[in-house]
């Protein structure tokens, strides 16, 4: 829908280089999935899915609860293995591949119920994410080589930088499971980030967050592409952040796609009003 | 003091972990050398140190993994097997007694590793109690295997065989090194206070680091959260085979530490009721906390061994206390209980502090 | 109906809810707004029963509920939707909605369910599915629809509209609002402040733990510093 | 266990008086888990003996009995317990195993050590002053293969052994060459181990279809009860030959001892024989402990008397350090002999409950001496062959 | 024909493994707790029923009821005083606890009843079913164990299945704070969980030694390890899987005993039993976990 969409120019000033990576930024989609559909035994989840997204793209995907929209994420991420359909991550199939696989590829992602590393610090969930940026081997961990000393400090200092778009960075030593919801969920989409991915997925970012806490994150999302130069795809419930931040909307019911555009064509269209917006929404 | 203070939380915190071995240690030579020791309680050094080790390393699967173990005993098993087999037939080309204590310690290690790459396949794809139970399995086929197992050396080198000591045949004068059932005998007591304590600050060593570092997280994190992990590129069969792995060793060599400190012993003793014995370290300890486990290995060996004045009741009285203690220290009451003390005692330090300088 | 006088709890040395009071009234909706961590869970688990209050006092319709254990309270007429759901995941749909249902005997509950199946077409669907397979939305109906089955005196919600979809927040607010006229008691607490006073008689401010203001929802709705840190500008 | 001064100053005339120090004996032995009755056994026969023998005036003993729960590192632990009370002579360990790992301490303390039941050969190898009460497991295994032999038993064997057992399977590879030598034909070789000891199905189904005319039975009784038990249901009537773990068999609570009739074993002790020194003993035990002494119980009871008559010949005082006590006892017990056989120096000449009613006599090495006693169970008492 | 006779007396010492894991299955289910003291009931159970048919004289029926009052009671106080104060600790300290009780209730017996083994005389009277001219007997105690069994295992499905409490105890299991705001006593259904778990290990006990007749202090704890494994080699949790797995156990180790070796009978059964995880991960009759992402 959206891959010969101008990118963006607009440029936040970067923190510093470390956590800017280096990519190609041609016109190529990052992602372009074709006729996906999974089935759970009798129940057809997802049904003949078709996306495409730009490389720098902030897209939503929303739909009622129960539309398939989280097995979309699965089935991306490779949680599930699609019945049929096909997904080219940066122009790769990616088919027979596992989670770990496309997450190496470029795909990184949050989840709807949180899940964090309860027990581990919230430096180091990070450093979690940070994982396939270092190469030292279990060995040179145990004996302490100086390769580890080197990638440690750069993953600490990468770690507190990220930290630092959520102005989180004070939280680090605190055990993750403590910390409130609204931190918790900042904290995923930080260690989503750390490991270096070009497409983001967001599951329900803003949920259980209150007007202004919302508003800030829709800054942070939008930040957060600026400085990365990745592509978001994002599933939200709260309108006012998928109108105000999102290039293109997809929306979703029963596992089929019923409509796709820009937030102003969704918001007007009949079929989404009646299946999800509801009246009230769809007359604003 | 203050130096420490600035350190890291973790690095503090391991740095009070060895000091505490370290101490214990010297304090333990200065009391025996000193002959104010009791024979009872030196006597249990070198058990108490293999002990210890395999409670760091249990650690490691049931603390750092969360993945639950019965048959840790398995590996103490074939460590101590191995081992005792390597230096036996070691006793004539290494004179040394330290160094082929070392050897026998390194082989033993080695051997418990590649038994725990067999029984690695269906950890990698079992969870919980599945898991808990084909440990359990490993630990009983092994006990079973070493029944019907015969060893002996002689001139010809090592002979293997599973019907009897007469059957493999040696020559005149052979020496049999593990006798079915009755396990291994004739060993040579090679294992020492300093050995155990080596090996000790070895096993800390690894498994401070290990924790602390990429490797660590990674297994701390698929812990926590297997299917998050993945999402960030973590490969769940490569890190727990890592740790499983790594524990497995580290139990072989506590075997083998274990084994060469009596003149004899028999596949009876690694059975599950020893699993279970550095469970209840591990747990007693509090689960993933090293030190604890320690501490608890300690205890626990010493304990049984207090209590003998209580003649016929003392198998109960350790019942009763280990109950009680379980309860004391995990029981919902009493951690309110101690939170509660712990939050005021840190109310109180803040106040001292006068202002909160040491956060900075 | 509800009386909260000056409770305070603790999570181990936390401190998480500093003297809080407040009352709901018989019929009234009445809506506990604040920020992440203010501590609008932690008070509904102490009315509850599921936490223990160290000092002060929780009246329900003029009894004490000071060492009452919950499930006793929930007899007395007061059920809760929790955060987070917590459907038992390993029942069906159904068997879900007969557990909410456990306090009342069998033949009575028939009504109760054809009702919440009524209102949640979409759990009639699901109503053999394991509950732990649903979405996050369908789960949420499902708690709701649970609590309802104890035909309560006094609801309280914690954030039922999180993870809903536009359509369905606004149903699950008419239905509170339906609820509420068939003369149940609501307490209700929401991120969602906005929608959560529209249908309100009256709401409090909790921060860090304590009531900083309370006052009507048209009150609440007109204040400045409501508006700026709940309402979204 | 240091002499005072008063003590050392008249040694001599404390042997013979009750007023003398007690010569401290440490015991050792399962006394809890699944062991718990062959320590227990031992213990309470030792205790009779020790009541006994205080009671007589003379030399005067003190008992402490403790608890090794048949692990070789709690027995070595109960050892240096000991030590630390003082111990001057070992009764123990009970098992084989722990006492194999005991044994070489004692050896390097110089404790002499006089085991109940211990009875692999590897207890006392190498070691001057670890001394058998019982036969060894190689001398029960070639007896009951010569027995049976020789008198025809049957010449269709089959075997039940304890695999996970250090006692059974050293009678079992005995046996089994002895067997050999003799004519005797195995049909069938079956184990079981202490995890498994419930069902014997298999075992006796294998023996029956085998053709096994006799099955012997190298393990203790408690299995062996069972196994009775199940062939008896299985309509399976071999004749079965035990050795003296099978002692006991017939006092257990509640044994229907018509299953045991015809049984045949080699034992040093029967609970119910007439003469004087057993029926005094069998008494006394069961007042005290209201059960029926088994083979570990008479063991107990013996290697106290043994010690006794040891120490009394050998004039053993109190306050002698357990070195010279070690030296003076291994030097009463021993009897030497030369290559020829003949003796060169006698050593105890000991009556016993356990010596089927001849002496005991103990080689330098440490094993006993003492004839075995085939016994077959009639009318649910032991009846001599 | 040896195949048949040999395939019965599988399932006849299969049926007591599957007694005694349909006890642990039902506690682990509820309680999410491994009661490694299990096995120290039934040995408790056997002592019980032994004292009443010995000691008093009670006939069987009596002395049956009796084991079983004695551990229902038992199961309860011990959930009281042990388990009660770890609702919230991690799993594995009760895990630790539960190892605590049964130390505890074996030398207790110790204490009791001594270390002398006792011979229980047999519950069943029943006579043993001649087959094919008398080639093939099963005997009484295992015509009663398989059908007591079966019935229990009936009973268990249904309850947990059909009535309220037994649904409750499904909810406590899954998450005893939602329970709690369901109106369900928590303490009370786990109390009678523990009190049914504890009166069938009473049952239990006494067809045990019925089966195999010698009882010592100790005499609960291999079967006890036995039946964990079966109950989870059925499926940890699924009471139908209690009875699978430990029939299952029964028939593969004593096929292992007749067709590969008595020695290594312990390291077949347990070899088998890990291939047949590798393949069914979850157990025979246990259902995948599905975890929604
Ligand atoms: N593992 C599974 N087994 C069976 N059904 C499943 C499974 N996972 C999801 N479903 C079903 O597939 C449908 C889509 O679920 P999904 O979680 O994708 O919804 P969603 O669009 O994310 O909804 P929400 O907005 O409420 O989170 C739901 O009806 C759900 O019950
Ligand atoms: N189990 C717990 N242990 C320790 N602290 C807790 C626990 N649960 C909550 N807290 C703390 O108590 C405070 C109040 O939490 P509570 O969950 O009541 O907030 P809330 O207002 O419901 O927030 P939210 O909007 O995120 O649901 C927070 O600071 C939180 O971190
Ligand atoms: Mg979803
Ligand atoms: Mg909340």
């Amino acid at each position: 829908m959206a891959n010969d969409r101008e990118h963006r120019t607009k440029m936040v000033p970067v923190p510093s280089k470390a956590i800017i990576p280096e990519r190609d930024l041609d016109k190529t989609p990052i992602l372009e999935a074709s006729h996906l559909g999974i089935d759970f035994g009798g129940l057809t989840a997802v049904d003949d899915f078709n996306l495409t997204i730009g490389r720098t793209e902030i897209a939503g995907l929303i739909g009622p609860n129960g539309a398939g929209k989280t097995t979309v994420f699965n089935l991306l991420t490779k949680v599930y293995q699609p019945t049929r359909g096909t997904i080219l991550l940066e122009g790769k199939d990616t088919h027979g591949m596992n989670t770990i696989q496309v997450n190496k590829l470029g795909i990184a992602r949050t989840f709807q119920n949180i899940r964090l590393f309860d027990n581990l610090t919230v430096e180091d969930n990070v450093k979690v994410g940070l994982h396939n940026q270092m190469s030292y081997s279990m060995f040179s961990g145990v004996l302490r080589m100086p390769k580890y000393w080197k990638q440690e400090r750069i993953a600490h200092e990468r770690a507190l930088e990220l930290l630092s778009i959520f102005d989180m960075q004070d939280l680090a030593d605190h055990k993750a499971g403590a910390l409130p919801y609204g931190a918790q969920r900042r904290l995923e989409i930080v260690r989503a980030l750390a490991s270096n991915p070009s497409l983001l997925l967001l599951d329900e970012p803003a949920a259980g967050m209150n007007p202004s806490e919302t508003s800030e994150l829709m800054d942070n999302i939008c930040k957060i592409r600026d400085t990365f130069q990745i592509a978001i795809l994002l599933i939200e419930h709260d309108m006012n952040l998928v109108m105000g931040i999102c290039e293109g909307i997809c929306v979703l019911n029963y596992g089929k796609i019923i409509a796709k555009g820009t937030p102003e064509e969704i918001q007007a269209n009949p079929q989404v009003i009646e299946a999800y917006l509801g009246k009230k929404k769809g007359e604003n | 003091m203050s130096k420490i203070k600035k350190l890291n939380k973790t690095t503090r915190s391991n740095f009070i972990t060895y000091a505490i071995v370290i101490i214990a240690y010297i304090l333990s030579q200065i009391f025996s050398s000193a002959g104010i020791m009791s024979n009872s309680l030196r006597g249990q050094l070198v058990p108490i140190c293999a002990y210890v080790v395999m409670a760091i390393s249990l650690n490691l699967t049931v603390g750092i993994m969360g993945e639950l173990s019965l048959g840790h005993a398995g590996f103490m098993s074939v460590g101590a097997f191995t081992g005792v087999i390597t230096a036996i037939s070691l006793q004539d080309s290494v004179t040394s007694g330290p160094l082929r204590l070392l050897i026998a310690i390194v082989i033993g290690g080695i051997m418990a590793g590649i038994f725990s790459l067999i029984v690695a396949v269906p950890v990698l794809r079992l969870r919980g109690d599945y898991l808990a139970i084909v440990t359990l399995a490993f630990g009983e086929i092994i006990k079973n295997i070493v029944y019907c197992l015969y060893v002996g050396m002689d001139s010809n080198g090592l002979h293997i065989g599973t019907v009897s000591i007469e059957a493999l045949q040696m020559e005149d004068g052979a020496t049999t090194i593990i006798n079915g059932p009755m396990g291994a005998v004739g060993i040579t007591k090679l294992s020492t206070l300093l050995a155990g304590f080596l090996l000790i600050l070895f096993s800390l060593f690894v498994v401070l680091n290990l924790i602390k570092s990429r490797s660590g997280r990674a297994i701390m994190a698929l812990r926590d959260n297997r299917i998050a992990a993945e999402s960030v590129g973590i490969s769940p069969s490569k890190y727990k085979l890592m740790a499983f792995v790594t524990s497995a060793i580290l139990a072989g060599m506590a075997g083998t530490l274990y084994a060469m400190n009596y003149s004899t012993v028999a596949a009876k003793k690694f059975d599950f009721n020893t699993s279970i014995l550095v469970l209840v370290f591990v747990v007693l300890g509090g689960i993933g906390n090293i030190r604890g486990g320690i501490i608890a290995a300690v205890i626990l060996t010493i304990l049984p061994e207090l209590l003998r004045q209580f003649s016929e009741y003392r198998m109960l009285t350790y019942a009763i206390v280990l109950i009680l203690v379980m309860i004391l220290t995990n029981g919902a009451k009493a951690r309110q209980f101690l939170e509660r003390i712990k939050g005021s005692l840190r109310f109180i330090k803040k106040k001292s502090d006068g202002g909160g300088a040491v956060n900075g | 109906m509800l009386k909260v006088n000056d409770i305070n709890v603790y999570y181990g040395s936390i401190h998480a809810i500093k003297g809080v009071s407040f009352e709901v009234k018989e019929g009234e909706i009445v809506t506990l707004i604040g920020a992440n961590g203010a501590g609008k869970s932690t008070t509904l688990n102490t009315v509850s029963g599921l936490l223990d209050s160290t000092t002060g006092d929780i009246e329900f319709m003029g009894k004490s509920l000071k060492g009452i254990a919950p499930h006793k309270i929930v007899g007395m007429g007061l059920a809760q939707v929790p955060e987070g759901r917590r459907v038992f995941q390993n029942m069906t749909v159904q068997e879900n909605l007969e557990m909410g249902a456990y306090t009342r005997r069998t033949s009575e509950v028939k009504d109760s369910l054809q009702d919440v199946f009524q209102r949640f077409p979409r759990l009639y669907e699901r109503r053999k599915q394991v509950s732990g397979t649903l979405s996050g939305g369908e789960q949420q109906m499902l708690a709701m629809g649970r609590a309802m089955m104890s035909k309560p005196k006094l609801l309280m919600l914690d954030e039922p509209s999180m993870g809903l979809a536009p359509i369905l927040v606004e149903q699950i607010f008419d239905i509170v609002k339906e609820l509420n006229s068939a003369g149940t008691t609501i307490l209700l607490v929401e991120q969602n402040a906005q929608m959560a006073l529209s249908i309100a008689d009256r709401g409090y401010v909790l921060e860090t733990g304590k009531v900083v203001l309370s006052a009507t929802s048209a009150e609440l709705l007109e204040n400045d510093a409501v508006k700026k840190a709940y309402l979204g500008g | 266990g240091k002499a005072t001064p008063a003590d050392s100053a008249n040694p001599a005339d404390s042997a013979g008086k009750a007023t003398g120090n007690p010569i401290k004996i440490g015991g050792i032995g399962p006394l809890t888990g699944g062991a718990a009755v062959y320590g227990n056994a031992a213990k309470h026969g030792a205790e009779i003996a020790v009541e006994e023998i205080n009671a007589l005036g003379g030399i005067q003993f003190e008992l402490n009995f403790q608890d090794d729960e048949h692990d070789p590192e709690k027995s070595v632990n109960a050892y240096n317990n000991l030590k630390d009370w003082g111990m001057q002579i070992l009764c123990g360990t009970v098992t084989t195993t722990p006492c194999i790992a005991v044994a070489p301490n004692s050896f390097s303390d110089r404790i002499f050590t006089l085991t109940p039941s211990a009875s692999s050969p590897e207890v006392i190898k190498g070691k001057d002053n670890v001394f058998q009460m019982c036969f060894s497991d190689p001398n029960q295994g070639i007896a009951s293969a010569q027995y049976i032999a020789e008198n025809k038993l049957a010449t269709k064997v089959a075997v039940i052994y304890n695999n996970g057992d250090a006692y059974s399977t050293g009678i079992y590879e005995k046996f089994s060459a002895e067997a050999a030598t003799h004519g005797l034909d195995i049909v069938s070789v079956t184990t079981f181990t202490d995890d498994s000891q419930n069902d014997f199905s298999v075992q006796l189904a294998d023996a029956k279809s085998a053709g096994a005319e006799l099955i012997f039975l190298p393990i203790y009784y408690t299995p062996a009860s069972l196994i009775l038990n199940q062939a008896e249901s299985m309509g399976f009537e071999p004749l079965f030959f035990g050795v003296d773990g099978m002692d006991g068999i017939l006092t257990i609570e509640g044994f229907d001892t018509s299953l045991a009739e015809g049984v045949m074993l080699l034992t040093p002790f029967a609970a119910d024989a007439t003469d004087d020194a057993t029926v005094s003993f069998v008494t006394k035990y069961n007042e005290k402990f209201s059960e029926t002494p088994n083979q570990f119980a008479a063991d107990g009871y013996d290697c106290i008397y043994a010690l006794y008559e040891a120490c009394t010949a050998a004039g053993i005082t109190a306050d002698m350090d357990t070195e010279t006590i070690c030296d003076k006892l291994i030097e009463a017990f021993a009897t030497e002999t030369d290559e020829d056989g003949n003796v060169t120096k006698e050593g105890l000449v000991f009556e016993g409950l356990t010596g089927a009613g001849s002496s005991m006599k103990w080689a330098k090495t440490g094993e006993v001496f003492k004839a075995p006693m085939a016994v077959v169970i009639k009318d649910g008492v032991y009846v001599g062959m | 024909m040896t195949v048949l006779s040999n395939l019965i007396n599988g399932i006849s010492l299969g049926s007591i493994y599957a007694i005694i894991a349909l006890g642990y299955t039902m506690v682990y289910g509820i309680a999410k707790m491994l009661n490694f003291a299990h096995g120290d009931v039934i040995m408790v159970g056997g002592y019980m029923a032994f004292c009443a048919m010995t000691y008093l004289g009670w006939g069987v029926l009596p002395g049956i009821l009796l084991a079983v009052i004695i551990c229902t009671v038992l199961g309860v106080v011990v959930e009281k005083l042990a388990y009660k104060p770890l609702r919230s600790a991690p799993s594995l300290a009760v895990l630790i606890t539960a190892i605590g009780v049964s130390y505890f209730l074996q030398n207790t017996a110790l204490l009791i009843w001594g270390s002398d083994p006792k011979v229980f005389s047999s519950v069943v009277s029943l006579p043993s079913l001649k087959l094919f001219d008398g080639q093939l007997s099963i005997s009484g105690v295992t015509q009663v164990t398989v059908i007591s069994c079966v019935i229990i295992m009936t009973a268990l499905v249904l309850f947990t299945s059909k009535t309220k409490i037994g649904k409750a105890m499904r909810a406590v299991s899954e998450d005893k704070g939602a329970a709690q705001l369901m109106g369900i006593n928590v303490n009370s259904t786990i109390s009678v969980t523990f009190a049914i778990g504890s009166g069938l290990a009473a049952l239990a006990g006494v067809l045990l030694c019925s089966a195999y007749p010698t009882l010592m202090p100790t005499t609960g704890s291999m079967p006890g390890i036995k039946a964990f494994t079966a109950a989870v080699f059925g499926g940890i949790g699924s009471i139908p899987g209690a009875m699978v797995g430990g029939i299952l156990l029964g028939i593969i180790e004593i096929f292992g005993k007749a067709y590969i070796s008595t020695q290594l009978s312990d390291a077949i059964v347990f070899a088998v039993l890990i291939v047949v995880l590798l393949v069914k991960p979850t157990g025979l009759l246990g259902k995948p976990i599905n975890e929604k992402v």
